[in-house]
């Protein structure tokens, strides 16, 4: 089996992520692009595994990314909670308040 | 394997870290007869304690050097997982006093109220339990968990005021990081992929003398390493997240993702790029001089007109990362740690400034600061030579002779552009600070300032005024930090 | 033989993904993330890693989906398709992600074009644990914080002011 | 009672340099010299002093001079005395550090002290505009050629290896060196002596006091020059070609200076433009370059010193009696001449002066001008074109001489027989002028301390022509008698009908001074507003630029902070891609 | 014993100033400025003293005077010969050290320094801003005092950047605050842009002295001095360009000169004493401390541009003061002007040259500082420095101020026998006869230009006493002044009109102290 067709693939599969993270709105579809993000580099990681070395080393780290990934969804998850409670929507491109605020811009000018 | 005693004794102070964010977890959860006060206080002096260990077993061990969680290799030396050496001895020092001054900071009364304090103090060991373990991490595994173990529980604690501001904050945080760890770790697959290990010496051995091919494929990989980093030490143009998480994050939360969390992300590329990722003559290296030089020139200039106070602080902070970056670029650790040093301690200083003026005038804009100079002559005078240090004026010979040591690194790297933009950016730098300082003196146009400052708050600004000041007749305390 | 495996559930992967940041249905791309997740264990399998495989399975189709899931009930996510999901961005996104699936693409064609990988049968499980407890101990006890530290913070996060 | 103080003490100095002169006189050279010190490699630079006779001559004229200008002062000034008295005494001072100087540096400081002092005493009467523009044209105008003076003496300095006086000429130097030099040095020369070109400053100070333009056309400031070159002699000689230049300077300057002499209707502009003749007819004699030219020089330097201080005095009292020395003021009190008999002495010591300026047989600048001819008969036989070019332009200067003495003479003093005015003549403006008849009843010839300072200054216009021991080439007294004589005669004839025409060009003075106003001052307005145009518009304007952008991208950078996390990971993946690429650019 | 003068030198004004900022409130200004007086008095006999002791023969510089009496070698100018030498390590990981030494070069610079705060400080006691403050005023001068001391006795690069800093920041707040109280968004941009061209200025002067420090491993002064570093070209040339540059914003020389004239207008009087009489001075002596003896070669490839920038600046500072109409500005630009004399004089590379820029310095520092006291004292009673708001014929309204005044323009045009003169005639002869390796048809071009360019200078001081101090006074009614010359002012001016003087008609004394060259 050609090496070339998981890499080929977890490339595929980082972008349409990127693409995800890029182009959806709501945070939750955001974690599930960075889900795929994650798992184009177990991909990879496996791929290389079983390439050259074949000592498990890529597998263990892959587990650990899947672990990692776990423990991040679960504590976005809860941002995205207190985001909602906050603002009432889990858009992420509408949550501005703390955007560069050009009223007090004027404010110190008059001053 | 078997843990030898080497390997405890290397990894003593994370775990202790971990230890103790446990206990300071049960002991807030468990203890609820007790009054706020005094839970907080017990809280507080627990954690202090810990991290005071933590300095006290760095001061112990300083010359030391301790492999640990090491491996019998194929070819050449063992490869080890962690490493206590000089340099994680100066950056533990850098991380731990950080960590401290950010506990004096959320002292009683100085913490926001609606914070929960055990929840508080645990995240925040437990990221600095991170931290520590980032800046003697020798494998890529170790690194990125690290990595995660700081930031995490930053997000966490930026959120932890559970509003509106902080939540979004958080969010911005949070997502951004996901994308660094994302991208960091498909870097770290293909960096695996070529050489096939995780271990940073191996990689470096194998990384010599690659197929151009392959090499094309390990310098995108290191690339995207180092684009993690950047992520999380907010360099130009992965940085944007930063301001706004810095306004909505409480206080004394900036305080610590400006003092920890960024000593953590500068550890772990200095890590890297000293461990040989980026060798002297990689094309990396070129890199992130070009980030240093994109980071400086915009954070500087936004910080240019920036009206709040903590705004401005953030941006000026993307621009002090700018001048990290530059040495770190040519690899001079000496220089970094230095830098890092009094950065912290100038950082913590200038906030704990803040903090206290803010809690009067919550609006948090450079004009509340007027006339300070007058009403409140000490905490005026402080923050001025905190501003001025991280100008890199006298008196702030800390903030100078740091930053000469960036040039002087960059100078001897044969790096003329990068040193030229430096010395643009010292100016701007200086314009920035220079607005506020103007505002100090300036006379007030309504009442005049005047705050009611807390026995911590004074003890800790002073403190790191003393230090400062030290650090300023003796700069060679900085520089000595990391061998 | 492996190639054919691999290819299907590659392919099932990717088309899932797509429909995963396409779909105009919040819960149908959840839904759809479950196919691609397990298409992917799939890959695993074929790679001859299962116990990666069995992980991803237990773990993100067993936990985080549902987690997931339960957070697009809490908030209040519609279940009709909402155009809105995506936004105006997504050519500019599309480009960038194509830009980018381009340069790796050839970096990585041109790198391991001509490489085989023979996937050995034997059980990964075993070795996958050797290597952790053997050598990545630390990583794993730093994982082990990690995990405490995100669900303290999760719950510290979830749970509602005292005044509320 | 500190004017009192400062009075004593000014004529008291001035007593004191006489005294000098007195007691130096017939003593041997001396040289002394104090402080000191390596200004360089191998230059060593002190403060050094030298006596000799052409010392004791000048130190005689200028305390003498002084003397009798402080003297006259007292009756004279009335305002600002402190300052007035100090001044002259410090341009005094000056002057006397100049005539003992054997360094060419400390020499400098004389010579520019006196410029300022000029300047200064020009300006004593600073309400009046022309007082304040004409002091400040007087010191720039030296001021340049004393940057030029300046350079010559590097020149030479560095050409000999020294400063010293004493010691130049002395030593081998490049003959273009030695060219450079003299004619640098010329330049100063000719700035501080107001020879053409740099003459339009001299008539233009006038509005200084009377007795400073004594002062200064006598003794101190214009004769600094005819010293400057008699001292430097023998290196002036060595150069010829800067001696051919110093001729043509100096004749085309008589000439020029005469004719505008002849066509100005003021006193004090008449006497100051037949300054800058005078004083041209001394160069003329330094340019011929031999020790008779020299020596007739310094005779014509002495016997100037005496006859144009008097007039200068005398120009005093007329402006203090009068209020204006314009000729067309001064004519209303000829009728019946009351201003001949209300000022006897004034009159009197005038028609000396002037009969000694005009060459008048008999008085001293007869002798000294036929002294400066003879010397150039005596080269102009051998065939030298210089002596022939001196020897014509100073003949010519005679006659033109006589003519405007005797038509200032005649105009100031009496009224002419015509009925009505003719060409140009001054009633021709004002029909009724004539009939306004000032009342000259309240002129007064001033106080004795103002007229003996005139009478001893007449004595000397008469007497100092005999002091060389009267030896007369009778051909040329002859000639230069005959062209005096044509000279004053058509001044005559054209006062008897009532006529002075005075052409345009003599009126505008050639029109140098518009030029020069076009040509320089103009300009320099000119690049001193692109100056700070440059400094505002430009180098500012890059400032504030800089400035103005930095702003602007700060207010980019704020525009770009939208608060939209997903502008921010668009920005930062964008990053990350160009990243790639500019990597893949070097790395390839 | 000299060490701990020299020490104190630098030491005492900081420390007065911090223990003045300690002290509370209800301390008046008086007293403030009292203390100012005297520490300053004391730190002037001190630098008085150090120079007599230098002159006492176990110095070497001594020697050297004694033996070069008769024909003394062309050898690299302004190399630092140590005298008084304090030489400890500060930061050994950087290579730094704390060393500091003086010489004749510097001495006088440091009496001047002295003295000028001195003056400042005198004045202070009697007049002071309106803005009052006037402890805080002494206590920044204080500092500021330290720092240009301290500049003028480095004898290592780092120290000398440090020190060189030092100053900027209470220089900036002196304008800031104190500065011309009609226009404070002016003072404040003034101050900013002098800050901020200063500080990149020196941070390209510290490039050139890492430049140096990895060409040679070493910022010592007195080493580098010994060994010079060779090469006209490649690193040394970008050192040399660099440190210049960094100098020439200080100094300054045209173009870089943009800061100064806003600055002098807007600071305070004594602050724009102290920055025309002493700190330009930084970058003079910097240039001739550091870039002719440490960058021989590289410094004679960039001589003659520098000299071409320096006729530059004397002729556009000249021509720019013609159309000024604010006495201070004028006066600053003025400085521009001088300050190109200066640098023509430090470009020739020759004696002669620097004989004249050291002189030029001086008399520079004296003679501004004199016409900046001037200006105050006409602005303080006029309350505006514009010519056209104070109108004309100030010699019948204050005759004695605009007596003085008509003294320092005409000392400051460089009128032979006060002490303009020697410099810029010192200077015009270096460049006439410049060092035998530079293009001397290119000199003597410059000479010329730079003759023509003291014609201007003459001018335009002309053009300001005949705008200001003459006229007819019935134009201008003369405003009723309580004093014409108060005793104050009288004290504070008088050391500087004698000096001027002195200066003007003994060189000999200054002169002698630099015959090692």
């Amino acid at each position: 089996m050609p090496l070339i067709l998981p890499l080929l693939l977890a490339v595929v599969l980082f972008c349409i992520g990127v693409y995800g993270v890029l182009a959806r709105r709501n945070v939750i579809t955001l974690l599930m692009s960075f889900e795929l993000m994650l798992n184009a580099v177990n991909l990879n990681l496996v791929a290389f595994d079983a390439w050259r070395i074949n000592d498990a080393t890529g597998q263990t780290l892959a587990v650990f990314v899947i672990t990692l990934a776990a423990a991040e969804i679960g504590l976005g998850l809860a941002i995205v909670l207190l985001l909602f409670r906050g603002h009432g929507h889990v858009d992420a491109d509408a949550a501005r308040d703390l955007a560069e605020q050009d009223e007090l811009v004027e404010q110190e000018k008059a001053t | 394997m078997t843990l030898t005693w080497t390997d405890w004794q290397a990894i003593a102070v994370p775990l202790v870290l971990a230890i103790g964010a446990v206990a300071v977890l049960l002991v807030d959860s468990f203890w609820k007869s007790a009054s706020a006060e005094l839970r907080h206080t017990v809280v507080t002096l627990l954690t202090s304690a810990v991290i005071l260990f933590g300095l006290v077993f760095v001061w112990a061990q300083r010359g030391g050097f301790k492999p640990a969680f090491c491996q019998p290799a194929v070819e050449g030396p063992a490869e080890c997982s962690f490493v206590f050496e000089p340099l994680t001895a100066g950056l533990w020092a850098v991380l731990l006093v950080g960590g401290l001054g950010v506990v004096g900071l959320s002292t009683y009364r100085l913490l926001a109220s609606d914070v929960p304090i055990g929840e508080y103090h645990f995240l925040l060991l437990s990221a600095l339990t991170g931290a520590t373990v980032l800046a003697g991490a020798r494998d890529l595994a170790t690194l990125v968990i690290a990595l995660e173990v700081v930031s995490l529980p930053s997000f966490a604690m930026v959120g932890l005021r559970r509003d509106r501001r902080g939540s979004e904050g958080a969010m911005k945080a949070f997502l951004v990081s996901v994308l660094s760890t994302a991208v960091m770790l498909f870097g770290v697959s293909y960096l695996y992929g070529v050489t096939g290990s995780l271990y940073l010496t191996t990689i470096a051995n194998r990384l010599t003398g690659l197929d151009p091919d392959l090499g094309r494929v390990a310098f995108a990989a290191g690339l995207f390493v180092i684009v993690g980093f950047a992520f999380k030490i907010a360099a130009v143009p992965f940085h944007a997240w930063l301001p706004d998480t810095y306004v909505g994050a409480p206080i004394e939360v900036t305080t610590f993702l400006a003092v920890v969390s960024k000593s953590a992300g500068v550890a772990g590329l200095l890590v890297l790029v000293t461990a040989g990722i980026a060798p002297d003559g990689s094309h990396l290296r070129t890199v992130i001089a070009i980030l240093a030089a994109l980071t400086m020139t915009v954070g500087n200039l936004a910080a240019l007109r920036q009206v709040e106070a903590v705004r401005l602080l953030a941006w000026s902070s993307i621009g002090q990362v700018g001048f990290l970056l530059a040495p770190l670029a040519v690899g001079d650790a000496q220089a970094v740690v230095g830098y890092l040093a009094a950065y912290v301690v100038v950082t913590l200083g200038a906030f704990g400034a803040v903090a206290v003026v803010q809690r009067h005038r919550p609006g948090g804009l450079l004009t509340d600061y007027r006339g300070m100079v007058r009403s409140e002559p000490g905490l005026a005078a402080a923050l001025i030579f905190f501003l001025v240090v991280l100008a890199g004026l006298p008196p702030g010979l800390a903030g100078l002779f740091t930053k000469f040591a960036a040039f002087q690194a960059v100078i001897d790297a044969h790096l003329g552009w990068l040193a030229i933009v430096m010395a643009i950016n010292v100016m701007i730098g200086l314009a920035v600070y220079l607005r506020w300082i103007a505002e100090l003196f300036r006379l007030p146009a309504d009442d005049p300032f005047s705050v009611d400052i807390e026995t911590p708050a004074v003890a800790m600004i002073s403190l790191c005024a003393a230090l400062t000041a030290v650090l300023s007749v003796l700069p060679s305390i900085l520089f000595a930090l990391s061998t | 033989m492996t190639t054919a495996l691999f290819s299907v559930a590659g392919a099932v992967a990717l088309i899932a993904s797509l429909f995963v940041v396409t779909s105009q249905r919040i819960v149908h791309a959840a839904l759809w993330l479950v196919v691609a997740l397990g298409a992917i264990a799939g890959c695993f399998g074929v790679l001859h890693a299962e116990f990666v495989a069995l992980v991803q399975i237990l773990v993100y189709v067993g936990a985080i989906v549902v987690l997931v899931l339960f957070a697009l009930m809490l908030t209040k996510a519609p279940t009709n398709p909402l155009p809105s999901l995506t936004t105006g961005r997504s050519p500019f996104a599309a480009v960038v992600a194509a830009v980018l699936a381009l340069i790796l693409g050839t970096g990585v064609v041109l790198a391991f074009g001509n490489e085989k990988i023979k996937p050995v049968a034997d059980g990964s499980a075993q070795a996958v644990g050797t290597q952790v407890f053997k050598t990545w101990v630390l990583p794993f006890e730093v994982l082990s914080v990690l995990l405490l530290a995100a669900l303290i913070g999760a719950i510290a996060l979830s749970v509602r002011k005292k005044e509320d | 009672m500190i004017a009192t103080a400062w009075r004593v003490a000014g004529v008291g100095f001035s007593l004191l340099v006489v005294l000098a002169a007195a007691l130096l006189y017939g003593v041997d050279p001396q040289q002394t010299m104090a402080g000191g010190a390596m200004i360089g490699e191998d230059f060593w630079f002190s403060y050094e002093f030298r006596t000799d006779g052409l010392t004791v001559l000048m130190l005689a004229i200028v305390g003498v001079v002084s003397t009798c200008v402080q003297v006259y002062s007292i009756g004279y000034v009335r305002e600002r005395i402190a300052s007035y008295t100090a001044l002259v005494t410090l341009f005094t001072a000056a002057m006397v550090t100049v005539v003992i100087s054997d360094n060419l540096f400390l020499l400098l400081i004389g010579w520019e002290v006196m410029g300022v002092c000029s300047y200064l005493l020009i300006g004593h009467y600073w309400e009046r505009r022309d007082a304040r523009a004409g002091a400040m044209k007087a010191f720039l105008m030296t001021r340049l050629g004393d940057v030029g003076f300046l350079f010559g003496i590097f020149v030479l300095g560095v050409g000999y290896h020294t400063f010293r006086i004493s010691e130049l000429g002395s030593g081998p130097i490049e003959p273009h060196t030695l060219t450079i030099g003299t004619i640098l040095l010329l330049v100063g020369v000719i700035g501080k002596s107001a020879q053409v070109p740099l003459q339009t400053w001299l008539p233009d100070a006038m509005p200084g006091p009377s007795p400073v333009s004594a002062l200064i056309h006598a003794a101190t400031m214009v004769a600094a020059g005819v010293f400057l070159i008699a001292r430097l002699y023998n290196v002036f000689v060595e150069a010829q070609t800067t001696l051919t230049v110093l001729a043509v300077v100096a004749c085309v300057t008589m000439l020029f200076a005469a004719s505008c002499a002849m066509a100005a209707v003021e006193v004090k502009r008449v006497l100051a433009w037949s300054t800058v003749s005078q004083l041209a007819i001394m160069f003329a004699g330094l340019s011929l370059g031999t020790h008779d030219g020299r020596r007739a020089a310094l005779f014509q330097l002495l016997t100037h010193a005496a006859f144009k201080g008097l007039l200068f005095l005398c120009a005093g009292v007329l402006l203090h009696q009068v209020g204006s020395a314009a000729f067309v003021v001064l004519r209303r009190y000829t009728r019946r001449g009351a201003s001949r008999k209300q000022l006897r002495v004034t009159f009197v010591t005038m028609t000396i002066g002037l009969a000694a300026l005009a060459g008048v047989p008999g008085f001293a600048g007869f002798f000294s001008k036929d002294s400066v001819v003879e010397a150039a008969w005596e080269q102009a036989k051998d065939g030298s074109t210089v002596g022939w070019i001196v020897l014509v332009s100073v003949c010519v200067t005679t006659a033109m001489t006589a003519f405007y003495c005797v038509r200032m003479w005649l105009w100031v003093f009496f009224r002419t027989p015509a009925l009505a005015g003719a060409v140009g003549a001054f009633e021709g403006d004002d029909p009724m002028a004539d009939l306004d008849e000032p009342d000259a009843n309240k002129l007064r010839d001033g106080s004795w301390l103002m007229l003996a300072p005139m009478v001893l200054l007449a004595i000397g216009a008469i007497g100092l022509g005999y002091t060389d021991g009267v030896h007369l080439n009778v051909v040329i007294a002859l000639i230069t008698t005959v062209l005096a004589l044509l000279g004053g005669l058509a001044a005559y004839s054209l006062w008897h009908r009532g006529a002075d025409p005075r052409p345009v060009v003599l009126e505008r003075e050639y029109g140098v001074d518009p030029a020069y106003q076009r040509l320089f001052v103009v300009p320099v307005g000119w690049l001193a507003k692109l100056a700070v145009g440059n400094d505002r518009d430009v180098i500012g304007a890059y400032v504030r630029a800089t400035g103005r952008a930095g702003v602007l991208a700060s207010q980019g950078f704020r525009k770009l902070q939208t608060g939209n996390v997903q502008t921010y990971l668009a920005a930062a993946v964008v990053g990350a891609v160009a990243l790639a690429i500019l990597a893949g650019v070097i790395g390839s | 014993m000299s060490e701990w003068l020299l020490i104190a030198l630098i030491a005492v004004p900081t420390l007065t100033a911090v223990v003045l900022w300690a002290l509370p409130v209800v301390t008046g200004d008086r007293i403030a400025a009292l203390v100012g007086t005297i520490v300053s008095g004391v730190l002037l006999v001190v630098s008085f003293v150090l120079w007599w002791d230098m002159r006492r023969p176990h110095c070497p510089c001594t020697y050297q005077l004694v033996d070069t009496y008769g024909s003394p070698p062309r050898t690299v100018p302004g190399k630092l010969m140590p005298d008084v030498d304090i030489n400890v390590p500060w930061i050994p990981s950087l290579g730094v050290r704390f060393h500091l030494a003086v010489d004749t070069i510097s001495l006088p610079l440091i009496a001047l320094t002295a003295l000028l705060v001195l003056l400042c400080c005198v004045y202070s006691l009697k007049i002071t801003p309106r803005i009052g403050r006037t402890r805080s005023l002494i206590a920044l001068l204080l500092v500021i005092e330290t720092g240009v001391i301290g500049t003028f006795a480095a004898a290592d690069l780092v120290l000398f950047f440090v020190f060189f800093e030092i100053v900027l920041i209470p220089m900036w707040l002196v304008i800031d605050i104190w500065g011309d109280d009609h226009d404070r968004a002016g003072r404040r941009r003034a101050a900013t842009t002098f800050i901020l061209m200063t500080v990149l200025g020196s941070a390209l002067m510290l490039l050139g002295f890492l430049l140096i420090h990895r060409h040679a491993g070493t910022f010592d002064l007195v080493f580098l001095g010994q060994h010079p570093i060779k090469g006209g070209h490649g690193v040394p040339l970008a050192a040399a360009i660099l440190i210049a540059v960094g100098l020439a914003v200080k100094m300054p020389l045209w173009p870089l000169h943009i800061w100064l004239p806003d600055a002098h207008a807007k600071a305070p009087t004594v602050g724009s004493v102290l920055l025309a009489g002493v700190l330009l001075k930084l970058g003079s002596y910097g240039m001739i401390r550091i870039l002719l003896p440490v960058l021989p070669d590289a410094t004679a490839t960039i001589a003659p541009y520098l000299a071409g920038f320096s006729v530059v600046a004397i002729i556009a500072g000249s021509l720019a003061c013609l159309a000024q109409t604010d006495v201070k500005r004028l006066i600053a630009y003025s400085s521009v002007g001088h300050m190109g004399f200066i640098g023509l004089g430090i470009a020739t590379m020759s004696p002669e040259g620097l004989n004249g820029a050291l002189y030029a310095n001086l008399a520079h520092g004296i003679i501004t500082g004199l016409l900046f006291f001037l200006a105050g004292a006409i602005k303080d009673r006029h309350d505006t420095s514009d010519l056209r708001a104070i109108g004309r014929a100030l010699y019948a309204r204050l005759p004695r101020i605009s007596g003085l005044l008509t003294y320092a323009c005409l000392a400051s045009l460089g009128l032979p026998g006060l002490a303009g003169f020697w410099g810029e005639m010192l200077v015009l002869l270096g460049a006439y006869h410049p060092a035998d390796w530079l293009p001397r048809a290119t000199f003597i071009v410059l000479m010329v230009i730079a003759g023509l360019g003291a014609v201007l200078t003459a001018a335009y001081f002309l053009r300001l006493i005949r705008e200001l101090c003459q006229g007819d006074p019935a134009e201008n009614p003369p405003a009723a002044f309580a004093v014409d010359l108060s005793r104050i002012e009288f004290v504070t001016f008088a050391p500087l009109v004698v000096l001027t003087v002195f200066l003007g008609l003994w060189p000999f004394t200054l002169l002698n102290q630099w015959t090692f060259l």
